[in-house]
């Protein structure tokens, strides 16, 4: 393997052990894949926080824990400093109303020292799956890690920025020594797409175009890129975000082209890098249908928990959402929840909707969600999101019946305490 | 007893070997293992109940959320991990959990290993050569 | 003049008088460039507040103001919906600490009263001219309108999102009837380079990328693109804003390419649209110290006044202040203001970083400038800031001379309380 | 006395005239002219001190930030706007600067007007014919 000599000095150890650790991970995953060089990462999500996958790990040493669990090293390490622009994806909860999700003042200050230590390091503690919300903007070319799927989707296919599914482990080594393998989408050329879908089906909202990302990664083979062709309506940011997040839900893609929208692909011949797709295959009403019934159960069932924002909401889905409940007063027995980024949230408090989703019943939280806080309410008879993603994650989880719709369908629903889509 | 050899591309070094466990569609991370059992709990997965604890898994690929690896991570640490893993083809997510797992890892084989390896059979994963062994009985 | 039956519909009053009078503005602004059709307008950054430009127009009415000012309708129509995503721009003052700035009770109460108007017709208040850092992400193709000049450049060239400098008034118009002349970079092919810039200057920092637009700026004739190409260092988001900023400041383009960065810009032949270029000018290492020399006084001269934060900072750049201040004290002489986005504040309180700033002697900012708000002080010595635009447009409106310098640059001289840069 | 026929495009409608300022470099919108009083206040401006009220303006477009149009706009209701505009070619911010004053405007003449009109020419300008006639004295 080619290493620079900065490189070297990283993992001889010249710039401490904790990058020398970082190298060396990244060294091995690198040989792993048969990658032949590395190249600079500049800007990284990582998940931080007192997340429950790191219960198994049983230590009340923290330095003990991310030595461990973030960077394979079972010798302790110090987190001090990261070598690029960090920020941190969901915690387990809302660093405020922590409390209203069943949150222990324990759990509160654990997760707090977690964050603590990364923020030390460097991190900033924006809390999102959403970053780009909050100026995270690698241009084209340029080499992110993160650790949320559909971050990879939407930087490498909206923005032709650099970056892997990687893993969790490979995000935090990479932020402290600045370097991945070269390999994969941080290579120009291997971005091509090879499964095309021809869109025959309906494409209007962002609930049409959760569906067309649920459905293409369920038809989508391993190792595939797909190309989104065909009849569509031209989405804008919150289809594309509710689209790639259900798409990585149900396949592994990390790049999704979209023929004329995003710029790896002007044109078909373009996306698919001027060779004929290995396959090309429709999407119709039908497949939409039957994913609608795949994600959600049918029927008029009863709903006591609602959550949207998934991923977090934007501030013009927020005024949505306040300006449908505006005046309005939801189902005693709905418990409605809305998620966003911390900063996003201050803005919509500056402007009153976090006041009228309050006063109708609501309540706008940060910095998490349900599937990765897990509090989601026991026994409960029906529960309704407007994300695809998010009905089939937490679908395994519980026993309740799930639902899946438009935003207005799980508003409605938060109204009459029963299900109102379809 | 036959015995059926494929060579491969040596990913992570080291010699291991148990029983297969053959998932042609791959494993889920989140929602698809128990991290403290190593029981596959997966939804509809044809092998939904099976535990990966000293066996050889063979996969195509990885499949979801950027946390796959953290879920064989945790497995690791709760002692309950695979013995091995064959792979079709590596993505990233695959390999970072390769290389927290630390265990016998082949890839790249000529042949598909789908088409020769049942679940149940014994396997030997060479990760130094490159080779998988397939013991059939 | 092509008009689509909904476009003939907002034109023949059918929609309100208030999209009528926008619809009135938009097809005379279409006949005046000789636009064929209009396109639709779906994100705007509109110049919400009581700014001083409105002083002009003598009235208690609000409405009335609006009417003329926004919507150039001497009849008064009641602004009461927009068509689209729209955000407000930077406005006369922080919406918190205006005191702090020397604005008036009664200033502020007129401020107020002009963006509830706004946010009741649907612009969220967020209060920046980096309204990318929240969110405002326009896709490949997708149109916009935008008050702010490095706006256009920016969403233009790195995302491939299309919008004309326009103005004001336009935007205002736009954002209410969802249409704009489809002219200028609203057409795809309209936005070939045709100036080329060989970097053959220094370009790795911040303050370089800053001096560079600033040069391009000053050597583009009028309706020119230019294009990037040459020997340069790779920028990031930082240096693009700084970049593009100072060009917008010195000349009057609205689209740059930088070659292998850009995404209609991957070649530099693909810049050029195939075509030769009309001019090819070097910059050199001459060339950014004479703007230098133009932008910045030379010496170490007193300093009162530092502002920090043009185009407003992001999180990482906050950080880097915070890093830099923690455990200082800056000099009593100094007012040292940073800027940014209310909702990056936000982020900024959560990580500590405001405090840091705070306990140094400096102040976080948010939803204006000192361009904008005009609010400097009277009889400063001297005054220094981080970016060529805001040198550049401070300059003409005090006799103090005015310092550019890198934001260490500015730091130094927030402790010394002399000018440290070159 | 001689006169000077240019001919180019009507882009906004009426007929006015009045004594040329020619601006070869334009001017800029912000710090470019006093709203109250139309001087040009441009620092270093060939022209900074005069004043642009019932002036020709003879400009090749817009430079600077997008509230170009603002500026003029508050000049036409300070009752100090130009009496006419002449562009040798319009981008976005000179068009809705017309728009705006809703005073004659015509551009993409044949010929260009630098090399025709002089600061203190008559000139008078047609935007219903798209004629700029020019009267040196
Ligand atoms: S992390 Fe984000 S993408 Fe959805 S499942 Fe949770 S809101
Ligand atoms: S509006 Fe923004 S771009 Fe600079 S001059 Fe003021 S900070």
């Amino acid at each position: 393997m080619k290493l620079t000599d900065d490189e070297k000095r990283l993992l001889d150890g010249s710039e401490g052990k904790l990058k020398q650790k970082a190298m060396e991970f990244i060294v091995k995953y690198a040989q792993v894949l048969g990658a032949e060089e590395l190249c600079q990462v500049t800007k990284a999500t990582l998940f931080c926080g007192a997340h429950p996958y790191l219960e198994v790990f049983k230590s009340e040493d923290i330095d003990l824990i991310i030595s461990e669990m973030c960077f394979c090293s079972s010798e302790k390490v110090i987190l001090d400093k990261m070598a690029c622009y960090c920020q941190s994806c969901v915690s387990p909860m809302d660093p405020e109303k922590w409390a209203h999700l069943g949150v222990s003042e324990e759990e509160y200050q654990k997760n707090q020292e977690f964050l603590r230590r990364y923020l030390a390091a460097g991190v900033h503690l924006t809390g999102t799956c959403a970053p780009y919300l909050v100026g995270f903007i690698p241009l084209m070319g340029e080499h992110f890690v993160t650790s949320e799927s559909s971050v990879v989707l939407i930087l490498n296919s909206l923005w032709g920025a650099c970056g892997n599914g990687d893993g969790i482990e490979a995000g935090f080594c990479a932020a402290v020594c600045g370097r991945t393998p070269l390999w994969g989408n941080h290579i120009m050329s291997n971005r091509k797409g090879t499964h095309v879908f021809k869109i025959e089906s309906r494409s209007a909202s962002v609930m049409d175009w959760g569906l067309l990302g649920y459905t293409i990664g369920r038809k989508l083979p391993c190792h595939a890129i797909p190309v989104i062709d065909g009849n569509f309506s031209r989405p804008d940011l919150h289809k594309i975000k509710a689209c790639y997040a259900a798409m990585a839900e149900t396949g592994g893609p990390e790049m999704c082209h979209i023929v004329g929208i995003t710029p790896e692909a002007m044109t078909l011949d373009q996306a698919c890098g001027g060779k004929p797709p290995r396959d090309v295959m429709p999407i119709t009403e039908e497949d939409l249908d039957e994913s609608l019934a795949d994600v959600s159960a049918g029927g008029r069932g009863e709903i006591d928990f609602i959550s949207l924002g998934c991923p977090h909401y934007s501030i013009e889905e927020i005024r949505l959402v306040a300006d449908f409940l505006d005046g309005k007063r939801i189902s005693s027995q709905v418990e409605l929840q809305v998620w966003t980024v911390y900063g996003i949230k201050a803005i919509a408090d500056l402007c009153g909707y976090t006041e009228k989703i309050r006063r109708a019943g609501g309540v706008l939280l940060t910095s998490s969600c349900p599937v990765t806080h897990g509090k989601i309410p026991q026994g409960a008879r029906g529960m309704a999101f407007d994300s695809a993603k998010q009905a089939h994650s937490i679908a395994p989880i519980t026993s309740a019946p799930v639902y899946f719709g438009s935003a207005e369908d799980c508003l409605k629903s938060a109204l009459s305490g029963k299900w109102e889509g379809r | 007893m036959t015995r059926i050899i494929l060579q491969g591309r040596g990913a992570i070094k080291g010699i291991a070997e148990g029983r297969a466990l053959v998932c042609p569609e791959t494993i889920m991370g989140w929602n698809g293992i128990d991290a403290k059992t190593g029981l596959i709990i997966e939804k509809g997965h044809p092998l939904e109940g099976a535990c990966i604890k000293g066996a050889v898994l063979i996969l195509p690929g990885s499949k979801g959320s950027n946390g796959w690896s953290m879920h064989f991570h945790a497995v690791k640490i709760a002692q309950v991990a695979p013995a091995a893993m064959v792979f079709t083809k590596l993505d990233s997510k695959a390999a970072v959990a390769s290389v927290v797992l630390d265990i016998p890892v082949v890839t790249d084989l000529e042949e598909d290993p789908f088409a020769f390896i049942k679940t149940g059979n014994w396997v030997k994963v060479d990760g130094n050569e490159g080779i998988v062994e397939i013991t059939e009985r």
